[in-house]
């Protein structure tokens, strides 16, 4: 998916969006759009931070369980 | 013939080419006067014997070799050339080495191959090969019975207990050493299946260490391409074999040190960054876990805005309910209003004046013909009594009567008016008598009568 | 519905009308029209409200409780 | 009388009305008539009133219990 | 008499007709004439106002029953 | 003589023969019949009379019974 | 000798990641990407520490004149 962000500009996003409500005076429509959009992107994020995090676990338990054979192929692929 | 002029540099440059070509590079003995090293670390002093004397020089980048530290007085051998000074036309001897005076020959001979093989660029820093920080294998050249074979064993298994040495058994001094030790070199190179090789030797006199100081073990190590270390002797002595060296160890021992890390250090290392990178991913985790945290939590804003608008709305729908009604409630109260003016203003009054009138019109109506009729009545009444007073048969009373005839009512006055059987009517007091002439009336008066 | 105001539109109205029948005596029918469109537009802003604030709700509790697969899906939509 | 009318323009009538009455010594007959369309009037008025009040219950009924879908739609009719 | 005569004509005629009996001394055949003339005049107004007034009456009642029960009653009685 | 006469040529004439038999002495025949005259034009004078009474009792009877209750009567009685 | 080259690698681009991790705010995608290899090359390197056969040889010429690596006993031991 094209619009798929990346965490940080998630963040970045989030921020703006937490600023935006923040400072100005918003539509009350506008504001719940924006505070829709940002729970949606707090959601996102949190479910990125999650998913890293399951990697980050997954990639310890194979450490101590499984034998990794070549740790170069990857970054040569 | 012509005269040659020189100028002052010509001839001094013609000097110096002279001298140095003439003499590169001299052994020559005296004695050391006017020593001095001021703070540069080259060493500055007079050599001379009974009759002359030169001025000597040897720089830092050498005298740091030497074994010894020169004095006033002291008789030395050096190893040096001559060179020439052009702006003060002074030469003197720039020693590259110098020892105390009485050494043999073998020591000389070290030096000149030392020499050469230091201008050949056997020694540049440039040809020397980087150790492995994890040899596979290493291979040690050197005898397989004595000390430091063993010492070499055992600081190995205390450094990396399952460490793969390997010897290569050479003859380390004596006859033929320098051949086997050539020849393990090239052994060790066409296996080409170590990682690092150690040359080594215990400490000896420098005739024990000749094998070391040959040019084809020296060239043998400069020629491998393995790594090699050597380690022969003792701290203080130095072989050529030093030089040539990838790196050179003080001791047999300390080359083990220079080459096999301390496992458990390096298991350490890497535990330590394994910690490192777990610490600082989690710790990036944990960090932008808060900073949504914190972000979300800013984010829960329209409620407060909707609870303050759902306060405005209602109370704009209170007062606009309020007002509505209190224009109604006005609207009524005006109605009711004008509805009983309405009422008051009614045609009742009026119909009440005119029924009085009517009642009054009739009284009068009444009244009038009431008198109207009195007074006819009364008037009348005079009339009648008048009448009666006057009638003409009042004298009947008294006994008179009226004889009239009938049916014409002529009063008889004249009895020859009447026929006899003529029906007469006799009017008297009370009533009427009807009567018939019977005879004859006669004529006469009534005073006759 | 091109006419359909926005929230803020709507408020905008609602007060304009209410200070019209606090200022001005209007006669009883214009006061009516007044009020019934007064009332219209408070039904509708108080809908509005509740609407927004279900979605609010939805979306806080939606943050708490269910997963949302695609968070960028209905944005591009 | 037509029915057209609106509330304040009956009530201006009535109020005429009641001024005829007052000053002028009508005949009879026409006090009569006058009085007659003047509680007419009053009546006309009054309904007008129950009649506006009755709506406006029913708006502010609607309002506490059913929706409304289209809260602009009558005006725009 | 014709019945066309207003309410207001027949109480002038009435009016005269009284006047000419209480004045001058009349005939008696014509003061009864008049009399007879006058008691029907009077007969007519009064049927006339009873009519009214009963007209008057059920228009008060008319107008919501309780409201004022007989606005002549009271007044009269 | 005609019964056309009004009452009051009645009365005339019946004063006229009061009048007749008072100051001249007339034969008794034309006394006789002034006199009797007078008694007939005296008697058709009083019938008439009751004829009107009779009259105006019914005329006001007439009326409604009540309203005006027979004022005659009451003084003839 | 090749595995004695990827060992001093890896071992310098662990240090690398570690220091990159370290220092650098790096974005969270491309820090897992850091941390996967880090881990990865800690496991590696680890591994290689022990990969390593224990023994102590002496290459001895037979016969025909090939050299043959033999245990070597010391004699200290």
């Amino acid at each position: 998916m094209a619009t798929q962000k990346t965490f940080e500009q998630s963040m970045k996003l989030l921020e703006q969006i937490v600023e935006q409500l923040e400072s100005s005076e918003l539509p009350l429509e506008k504001a719940l759009k924006k505070f829709e959009e940002g729970i949606k992107l707090s959601k996102y994020c949190s479910e990125k931070l999650d998913e890293i995090e399951k990697k980050v676990t997954i990639l310890l338990q194979d450490q101590d369980g499984n034998y990794i054979e070549t740790p170069f192929m990857s970054e040569n692929d | 013939m012509q005269k040659k002029i020189y100028t002052v540099s010509q001839l001094t440059k013609d000097i110096k080419q002279l001298l140095e070509d003439s003499f590169p590079i001299i052994w020559i003995s005296g004695e050391i006067s006017n020593f001095s090293m001021p703070a540069s670390g080259h060493y500055y002093f007079t050599l001379k014997d009974s009759q002359a004397q030169i001025s000597s020089v040897m720089f830092r980048g050498q005298n740091q070799h030497l074994k010894f530290t020169p004095e006033h007085g002291m008789g030395v051998t050096g190893l040096g050339r001559i060179s020439v000074y052009e702006p003060r036309g002074t030469y003197q001897i720039i020693f590259e080495y110098l020892e105390p005076k009485g050494i043999g020959s073998l020591q000389i001979a070290f030096e000149q191959l030392k020499k050469r093989l230091s201008d050949e660029g056997l020694f540049d820093d440039a040809y020397k090969k980087t150790m492995p920080c994890l040899p596979g294998k290493i291979t040690v050249i050197t005898s397989p019975s004595g000390a430091v074979i063993h010492d070499i064993i055992n600081i190995s298994k205390r450094r990396f207990a399952n460490a793969h040495i390997e010897i290569i058994p050479v003859k380390v001094q004596g006859k033929g050493a320098e051949k086997e030790i050539v020849s393990g070199i090239k052994l060790l190179n066409t296996r080409a299946d170590s990682d690092v090789a150690i040359l080594a030797r215990g400490g000896g006199s420098l005739e024990d260490l000749q094998a070391f100081n040959s040019e084809d073990v020296a060239r043998a190590v400069f020629a491998s391409r393995i790594p090699i270390i050597s380690a022969i002797g003792h701290e203080t002595d130095y072989t050529i074999s030093d030089f040539v060296a990838d790196l050179r160890s003080p001791t047999p021992s300390a080359a083990v040190e220079l080459v096999l890390p301390v496992k458990t250090d390096v298991k350490q290392t890497i535990a330590e960054y394994y910690k490192k990178l777990i610490l600082l991913i989690t710790g990036q985790i944990e960090s932008h876990r808060i900073c949504i945290k914190n972000m979300t939590n800013q984010l829960t804003d329209p409620k407060k805005r909707i609870d303050h608008l759902r306060f405005k709305s209602d109370d704009f729908y209170q007062r606009l309910s309020r007002i509505f009604f209190k224009t109604l409630e006005q609207s009524r109260e005006r109605h009711m209003w004008r509805t009983n003016e309405l009422k008051l203003k009614n045609p009742g009054m009026q119909i009440k004046n005119y029924n009085n009138e009517i009642k009054r019109y009739n009284e009068i109506l009444v009244n009038s013909l009431k008198s109207l009729m009195y007074t006819k009545k009364s008037g009348l009444c005079v009339l009648n009594g008048k009448l009666n007073v006057l009638s003409p048969t009042a004298i009947l009373d008294r006994g008179y009567s009226i004889t009239r005839t009938v049916p014409d009512s002529i009063i008889v006055k004249d009895a020859k008016n009447v026929s006899s059987g003529q029906d007469l009517e006799i009017l008297v007091s009370k009533g009427l008598i009807n009567c018939q002439v019977k005879g004859n009336p006669q004529n006469g008066n009534p005073k006759d009568l």
